[in-house]
């Protein structure tokens, strides 16, 4: 399977290219051509998982294991590095720990040599090389665009384009690394990766607040990533050293894989941002909205959810494999509670990303079949709608020069099209006939006869979640279609790329959406099929009927809209009598001229940011002490 | 039952028995206050009357979010009587929801905009305790689908106690009922005016009229499922409900949306989760 | 009969009158005379109501207010006006403030005298005002039918 | 308050079925204003005395005019009148659809028969 | 029933603020401010009350200098300064919610303060057009 | 960004009985602000006084408000009497008080009725209402007139009552009692009505003094400021005892007017039993010159009528400073912070008038 090979180095060297190309219109040649290979490349690997079992690929290279080591020596000294100079000694320090950890698996492997593959495929790889090459490209695209206006409209911030979208290709390489790893060793490396470039991304437009936030996110995942070489301390010295290969780590069952899967975990929480590390998620949105849409929707966190899928297997019916699903219930429910309060779009939406995380984590964490199918559809659906709305976020800002939802007033008059494509993002996270709802529905079938009682206690979670999740999107659509004064039409400055690429994204949505029984027949029902030997039929035939009459429904609608928009006269609003004097203006209390001004309920006296997320970051942190106490107490024994 | 004709006939008969369950409501009201009330076709002549006025509107687009309203309220109700998976029923009806507060954002007027940022409180408010009836129903008939319930043989209720007291709580949301008629109410005097309502008027108001019924006959068919395939203990149970969510109207004020929001989440918790978290146990 | 005339909903303004009168409309609400009997409803909002039942002379900021609410009414409507202020003016004729009667600001289709009208004469007014909506929407149909 | 609405059920409700069933009225209720046009004398006090300006009184052409629609039937005319002729009954005056003026022609002085009669002026 | 008279007690302008300090520490309750044509001039009525007793503060006044509002000491002024203001058109300097002529607002500027507008309205006015 | 959202509230709202107009900005639906704005229901009617012989005037004085028509009647005579030095038959002040007291039930329960229903508490309304309906009975029966009673005169009333009247108005008493008894059950105990009144509008003593509120605002706030204990009319001879409560929030202000329910029965009672015989009217001769100023107790308040006369049959000056104009301060103060939908509640608190607050 050379096109593994293929997808974690194609994109380095395009990285390479792009951070010493300079000439505009030769970086965004490279740029296209970089993500249609890679999407196209990407695609191919996913039709190869839906037709073949799990391949597994052994480097044709000898001792590249010191190389990948000596990658890791890189990777923390740069760290050390910058850290000492921003005098972060917290992040030295565990650097240095991390390391020494690191050191000492080293030589423990070395010693003790494992002969597996190094890579491997199967139909859940397949799924995310698509996630990652088809949106993480798009995203790639989109940035061209949105980069050239943001430093237009930002000129006293460094224009390191060259850099930036080398680290953008980095990352994607680091992603499909990942993905393909089979080796752990390898699979910490990319991790790794992914992490230092966030920290890149995150401290781009090189502000204070950013440099802060990218620490912030730098420490935390650092603290989840340190988890790792000890769980691969537990395997070297408890047993053989083939597990750390990550297939013959799940297949060796909950008995000896629980510690090093639990200790996995913490690491793939951190970087999911999970309550108690949500916070670094929330930072990350100083960063350019492409930057938010490459880490939220379609990777980075996407790398954690991943980790924990892979190990939920081994978490079925097990107390760590509980709690973990309690961290990603509790942090659906806080996360959602919390975006109520939020007006700023970014917020909202970077909120909404922990709380889906949180379903996702909440899924694997119960680790049946049925969850994990739910939590795979849960990846697909999110990456998809996530990054649309990311990119129209990013699009609307560059055009009214506000993130605030409140300036969105009437933007369906101003921006039709665009408004249309975050309604359709919007409708994605959480009305019916979209995936993020079928996917919810799955969870809660599958939460229904999981792990009694606890899956119950998942259940409750998400019904509060949802009434939750209904309010600050509908609100938010509400205020995208509420005309105050119809405003100029007016979307020519739109740089080409961007629009097409959002119609791209919208298409994939409701493609996505049509398509989602033949993703589950091919992909997700076979895959679990080899983990879990045995599958019930997950959606029934009837439901599959039934969404499509939904969906029917939905497209069938805006037919009738021109009927009745012609029958209507226009009145004005009703304002107690008082007549408008001017579109939504009004003569008020001392003859004072007022102008009619609406905006959404925040709420913050219930849903108050700070106490939820004091509440909830102690109850994370309380969880994970809980976890790895298990894991010390379990390891002793 | 053939589930295309159950759907048929909901279609066809949720309207008359609505309208009359309504006009019968409107009177017993009445008669709790004192006064003789209206005929008990009123509704219906409420409606009709509707569609034979002229329309206006601030914009447009408001008749169409209400259009889809109505059709997704008549689907949800179609799906229920069908036999269709619960859960479905219930994102079908929030999506309906969801359309109309859509509705009332459209014109951008303070009052019908306070109405439906109220209306989504009411959505928040009711949201999981319906899904946690949804849940309860499982465990009972360990099966989503409403066609496996309604034969259910014995009582559902007596091991859902909990879920449903909770759910008759949150059914004075759903109908519209003091002291949770927080969006919009029946009668007018209240500070929102109309609330989510205010800028409809002739045909759209009658669509919106004409969804609150087909709603009420969803909301009471949902009473039905806890009664299992007892038909006549289900239609005692709907009657002595829907007198006492009358009863309740008529003996309340409307309550800060602080207060709905909170008991009714209290509520959900300690008898709704409290019921189907102690039935996961056994 | 037409379903109109079965379910006229009105909305009530006081347009600068005494109080007299306005409780009385209220009165026809409550149980002694309780006009929901005819399927009369209070709405409060002109874009639902059929019927614009105003009380008092109008006063000199409330002429705008009173075309607001008139204009806003979907037709067919009709207007009904309470009591001898909005009929004329009444003892306020003379008033520097006071326009005198509704008709000076927008048409009125039903007078009711009294001072203050009592309830019944209310109903009867209404009642009167049913059959005129009934025209109304006949003429309606008709010029919308001859224009199509 | 479950009790009171009980109770309000129980017994039945208060409404008075107008119109099927007659409207309250008592002996002393003031409904509409009248005329005892063979007694006037035409002396205009009624008219000096009404404050709301709805009396006009001709002696030239003997008439006697009331704007029934500005009329607010308090009775100040009643005990200004020097022959007791005008008095308030207890029926109100019906809706309608335009303002009423009622103008009462008095008898020819010298003959004083009962040749009255009534002009009912409508104009919107 | 015979009631007992009324004083009321006649100061300047210039005194007013001291004297209202006066009634408001000895903890008096502002009933009113009323205002009524003397002549051409105006006079200002400031009526308190204590013990269910009123007293009563005059001042001459007249449409072109201003008095100084009282609404620093009772806030509650502002309403019958504002009304005063409106309806006699004399002005008031430094009222704490100041109107500024829109508290009631008349077909006919000061119709109090204005003495042609007794005849503006004919008797015989034709009234339904 | 502010998340502000303004409202118009008023002039034509369905809670509002009457046009006022508020000025509401909201923040989710705490109000920041609210600023009123008046107006709607001025007539100018106090001009008329140039134009009317001052004994006409009286019929338009009654038409100042149609709920507390008979009081605003009672007053303006009070004052011209005053004036002119009138001694005027103590039976026609013994029925004014009668009937005025009757005024303030019908004024109370009217106000009960209104208030239960800015709660949405639609059967309350209906039930004080109905209670209501059996005032204006009375008033009717009495005077001829529902709401506009039009019996009072200069120097007098112009209707008397016979001994049968007041023996069948003493027999219906206990039946009203007993209805006051329940409805006030309900205001004071029922527990929704409680959410929406308990702390809600506070208006402090000091803050109630300070502001010069007026009737029952300021006794629900702890004063016992009545202008009936002043001992006007026949009330110098009837045990008149105000009601009073401390705790200044909307609860307060609603039991202090239910309290006063039963007072005005106690009131008419006592005046059935103390009433002299005689007459009700004397003739009034002359114009008045002077002036002053006549305070009585309407439902919502201490009322002031001051009258100007300079001898001719035109008065000079007729002046009201209503209670409701009086209590627009207060109402401001509370208003601040309050919840959208506290606004109806707080605002009917004070039982605005807005027909006479701007005549
Ligand atoms: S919208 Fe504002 S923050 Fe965003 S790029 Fe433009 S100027 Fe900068
Ligand atoms: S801490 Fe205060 S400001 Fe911050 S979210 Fe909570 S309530 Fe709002
Ligand atoms: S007609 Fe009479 S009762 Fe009616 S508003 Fe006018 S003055 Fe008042
Ligand atoms: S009853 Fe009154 S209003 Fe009518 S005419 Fe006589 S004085 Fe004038
Ligand atoms: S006061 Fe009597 S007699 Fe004189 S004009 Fe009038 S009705 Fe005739
Ligand atoms: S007696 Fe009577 S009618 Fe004759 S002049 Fe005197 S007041 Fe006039
Ligand atoms: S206080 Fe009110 S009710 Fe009383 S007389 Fe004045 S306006 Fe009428
Ligand atoms: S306060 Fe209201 S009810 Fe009372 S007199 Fe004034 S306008 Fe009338």
């Amino acid at each position: 399977m050379e096109l593994l090979i293929f997808l974690i180095l194609f994109p380095l060297l395009i990285a390479g290219l792009l951070a010493v190309i300079q000439a505009e219109h030769v970086r965004r040649a490279v740029v296209i051509s970089g993500a249609v290979l890679v999407g196209i490349a990407s695609l191919v690997a996913l039709a190869f998982s839906v037709t073949s079992q799990a391949v597994f690929y052994s480097v044709p290279v000898n001792n590249i294991g010191i190389l990948v080591f000596i990658g890791d020596i890189l990777i923390s000294g740069y760290i050390i590095f910058v850290s000492l100079k921003a005098r972060q000694y917290v992040v030295t320090g565990i650097t240095v720990i991390q390391l020494i950890l690191l050191c000492a698996v080293e030589y423990l492997a070395l010693t003790n040599h494992a002969h597996i593959p190094e890579l491997f495929s199967d139909q859940l790889s397949g799924i995310m090389s698509a996630i990652i090459g088809v949106i993480g490209g798009l995203i790639c695209v989109y940035a061209l665009g949105y980069m050239r206006e943001y430093h237009a409209e930002h000129p006293d911030r460094p224009d390191t384009r060259p850099r930036f979208f080398g680290i953008m290709f980095l990352f994607l390489s680091a992603m499909f690394g990942i993905i393909f790893s089979n080796n752990l060793l390898w699979l910490f490396f990319f991790w790794e990766i992914t992490t230092l470039c966030s920290y890149l991304l995150i401290r781009y437009p090189n502000t204070d607040e950013a440099i802060k936030n990218a620490f912030r996110a730098l420490l935390f995942n650092l603290i989840g990533g340190a988890c790792i070489p000890i769980a691969f301390l537990v395997i070297l010295l408890t047993g053989e050293s083939e597990l750390i290969g990550l297939h013959e780590l799940v297949s060796a069952g909950p008995g000896l894989a629980l510690i090093p899967a639990g200790l996995i975990a913490v690491a793939g929480l951190a970087k999911s941002a999970q309550f108690p590390f949500s916070s670094w998620l929330v930072g990350a949105m100083v960063a350019p909205t492409p930057v938010s849409a490459l880490l939220h929707s379609s990777t980075m966190v996407k790398a954690g959810v991943y980790i924990i899928a892979r190990f939920a297997p081994v978490f079925e019916g097990e107390l760590i494999g509980i709690l973990i699903a309690l961290i990603g219930g509790i942090t659906f429910l806080a996360a959602s509670a919390i975006a109520i309060s939020q007006s700023n779009a970014k917020k909202v939406l970077a909120y909404s990303t922990i709380a889906n995380l949180g379903l996702i984590v909440a899924c694997c964490g119960v680790g049946t079949a049925e969850g994990l199918w739910a939590a795979i559809l849960l990846i697909i659906f999110h990456a998809i709608a996530k990054s649309l709305l990311f990119l129209s976020v990013g699009t609307v800002e560059h055009q009214i020069h506000s993130r605030n939802i409140e300036d969105m007033s009437g933007l369906v008059t101003k921006m039709p099209r665009i408004t249309m494509m975050i309604l359709i993002g919007i409708a994605g996270m959480f009305l019916a006939p979209f995936g993020m709802l079928i996917s919810k529905w799955a969870s809660l079938h599958a939460f229904v006869e999981s792990v009694p009682p606890f899956g119950i206690l998942l259940v409750i979670i998400i019904a509060y979640g949802s009434g939750i999740t209904a309010f600050f999107w509908a609100k938010w659509m509400g205020k995208l279609i509420a005309v105050g004064e119809p405003q100029q039409k007016d979307e020519s400055h739109i740089p080409g790329s961007e629009k097409s690429i959002l119609y791209i994204l919208s298409a994939l949505t409701i493609v996505v959406c049509f398509g989602f029984p033949v993703i589950s027949w091919y992909l997700i029902e076979p895959w679990l099929l080899t983990m879990y030997q045995s599958v019930t039929e997950l959606i029934s035939l009837s439901n599959i009927e039934i969404m499509f009459m939904m969906l029917f429904l939905v497209l069938i609608m805006p037919f009738s809209l021109a009927r009745f928009t012609r029958s209507a006269t226009r009145v004005p609003r009703y304002l107690c009598g008082i007549p408008e004097s001017e579109t939504m203006v009004f003569t008020g209390s001392c003859g004072i001229k007022r102008e009619i001004e609406l905006s959404n309920y925040y709420l913050d006296t219930i849903f108050c940011e700070k106490r939820i997320s004091r509440i909830s970051v102690g109850i994370g942190i309380f969880l994970i002490v809980l976890i790895l106490n298990i894991i010390i107490v379990g390891g002793g024994l | 039952m053939n589930p295309f004709l159950a759907a048929a006939l909901f279609i066809i008969l949720a309207p008359v028995v609505g309208v009359l369950i309504t006009g019968l409501d409107r009177i017993l009201t009445a008669r709790m206050q004192g006064r003789v009330g209206p005929p008990v076709l009123q509704p219906w002549y409420d409606i009709r009357k509707l569609f034979q006025k002229k329309q206006v509107a601030v914009w447009g687009a408001q008749s169409f979010f209400i259009f889809c309203y109505l059709i997704f309220i008549i689907f949800t109700g179609a799906l229920f009587f069908a036999g269709g998976d619960i859960l479905l029923v219930i994102f079908a009806f929030t999506l309906g929801h969801v359309f109309l507060v859509l509705g009332a954002y459209v014109s951008y007027s303070p009052y019908a905009h306070i109405g439906a940022e109220r209306e989504l409180i009411q959505l928040m408010a009711v949201e999981p305790m319906i899904i946690i009836v949804a849940i309860g129903l499982y465990q009972v008939n360990d099966s989503f689908l409403v066609g496996d319930m309604i034969n259910h043989p014995g009582l559902p209720i007596l091991l859902l106690p909990g879920v449903f007291l909770g759910f008759i709580y949150i059914l004075t949301f759903k109908l519209r009922k003091s002291p949770f008629d927080l969006a919009t109410s029946h009668h007018a005097h209240q500070e929102l005016v109309k609330g989510s309502t205010t800028e409809f008027s002739g045909f759209t108001l009658g669509m919106i009229e004409l969804a609150h019924i087909y709603e009420l006959v969803v909301m009471l068919g949902f009473i039905w499922l806890f009664f299992g395939n007892n038909l006549f203990l289900s239609a005692v149970a709907i009657v002595v409900i829907m007198v006492l969510e009358i009863l309740v109207d008529n003996c309340t004020s409307r309550v800060r949306w602080q207060d709905a929001i909170t008991s009714a989440w209290f509520v959900t918790l300690v008898a709704g989760a409290g019921n189907i978290f102690a039935l996961s146990i056994m | 009969m037409s379903y109109l005339q079965k379910s006229p909903w009105i909305i009530h303004y006081d347009a600068s009158s005494c109080n007299g009168c306005d409780i009385e409309v209220l009165a026809c609400l409550t149980p002694l005379y309780d006009v929901e009997r005819f399927g009369i409803l209070n709405t409060g909002n002109p874009k639902h109501a059929d019927i614009f039942v105003i009380t008092g002379g109008v006063n000199e900021i409330n002429r705008e207010v009173v075309k607001n609410i008139y204009e806003q009414m979907p037709h067919p409507k009709v207007v009904v006006a309470v009591g001898i202020c909005a009929c004329s003016g009444g003892v306020f004729k003379e008033c520097y403030n006071i326009s005198g009667g509704v008709a000076t600001v927008i048409p009125v289709d039903v007078y009711v005298p009294g001072c203050a009208a009592r309830p019944e004469s209310i109903i009867d007014g209404i009642v009167q005002a049913l059959k005129i909506l009934e025209q109304k929407r006949i003429a309606l149909k008709t010029t919308v039918e001859g224009t199509a | 308050m479950a009790l009171t609405v009980l109770k309000n059920l129980v017994k039945g409700p208060a409404t008075i079925r107008y119109p099927y069933q007659p409207a309250k009225v008592t002996p002393v209720t003031r409904g509409h204003l009248v005329v005892n046009i063979n007694n006037c004398i035409f002396c205009g006090l009624c008219r000096a005395h009404c404050p709301a300006d709805a009396i006009e009184v001709s002696k030239p052409d003997r008439t006697w005019k009331l704007h029934q629609f500005q009329c607010v039937i308090c009775g100040c005319c009643v005990s200004y009148c020097p022959k007791d002729c005008l008095s308030i009954e207890q029926t109100y005056l019906p809706p309608s659809p335009a303002a009423t003026i009622v103008t009462v022609t008095g008898p020819d002085e010298p003959e004083k028969n009962e040749g009255q009669e009534e002009g009912i002026n409508k104009k919107l | 029933m015979k009631q007992p008279e009324q004083k009321i007690e006649t100061i300047t302008v210039s005194d007013l603020i001291h004297q209202v300090h006066v009634y408001h520490d000895d903890g008096y309750r502002l009933v009113q401010i009323s205002c009524a044509q003397e002549g051409d001039a105006f006079e200002l009525t400031y009526t308190f009350d204590r013990d269910l007793i009123l007293s009563h503060l005059r001042i001459p006044a007249d449409q072109k200098t201003s008095i100084p509002s009282i609404s620093r000491i009772y806030l509650a002024s502002f309403v019958y300064e504002n009304e005063i203001a409106d309806l006699f058109g004399i002005p008031f300097s430094g009222i704490a919610v100041d109107y500024k002529g829109t508290f009631i607002r008349t077909s006919v500027p000061h119709p109090f303060g204005t003495p042609q507008i007794t005849t503006l309205k004919k008797k015989q006015e034709d009234q339904h057009e | 960004m502010s998340k502000q959202i303004i409202v118009p509230f008023g002039p034509q709202h369905p809670v509002l009985p009457e046009p006022i107009h508020l000025d509401l900005v909201l923040e989710d639906e705490r109000v920041v602000e609210a600023i009123p704005s008046i107006g709607y229901v001025h007539r100018g009617l106090e001009k008329l006084v140039e134009k009317r012989d001052y004994k006409d005037y009286v019929f338009i004085s009654e038409r100042i408000c149609g709920i507390c028509s008979f009081i605003h009647g009672a007053t303006y005579c009070q004052a011209v009497e005053q004036v002119m030095g009138l001694e005027i038959p103590r039976r026609a002040e013994f029925l004014r008080a009668i009937w005025s007291e009757y005024s303030r039930m019908h004024s109370h329960l009217l106000w009960l009725g209104c208030f239960a229903d800015a709660m949405g508490y639609e059967n309350l309304f209906m039930n004080c209402w109905k209670v209501r309906e059996k005032i204006l009975d009375v008033l009717e029966r009495t005077t001829g007139g529902r709401v506009i009673q039009g019996v009072n005169r200069v120097g007098g009333v112009s209707r008397d009552m016979d001994a049968a009247e007041f023996r069948r108005i003493e027999t219906e008493i206990p039946g009203l009692r007993a209805d006051y008894t329940e409805l006030t059950r309900i205001f004071d105990e029922d527990l929704t009505v409680q959410t929406r009144t308990k702390g809600v509008g506070m208006l402090s003593k000091d803050m109630a003094w300070e502001l010069g509120a007026v009737g029952p605002v300021i006794r629900g706030s702890g004063h016992a400021v009545d202008a009936r204990m002043t001992g006007y009319g026949a009330y110098d001879e009837l045990d008149f005892k105000p009601v009073v409560r401390t705790e200044g929030d909307c609860h307060a202000r609603c039991l202090v007017r239910a309290g006063e329910l039963f007072t005005s029965l106690d009131l008419i009672e006592n005046a059935i039993d103390r009433i002299p015989k005689g007459d009700i009217l004397i003739p009034v001769k002359g114009n008045p010159s002077g002036e002053y100023y006549a305070q009585t107790e309407q439902p919502r308040g201490e009322v002031i009528h001051y009258v100007k006369a300079n001898g001719k049959k035109n008065l000079v000056r007729h002046r009201v400073r209503t209670p409701t104009l009086a209590n627009v301060p207060p109402l401001v103060h509370m208003l601040a912070g309050c919840e959208l939908a506290d606004v109806p509640v707080i605002v009917l608190t004070i039982d605005p008038c807005i027909g006479c607050m701007e005549r």
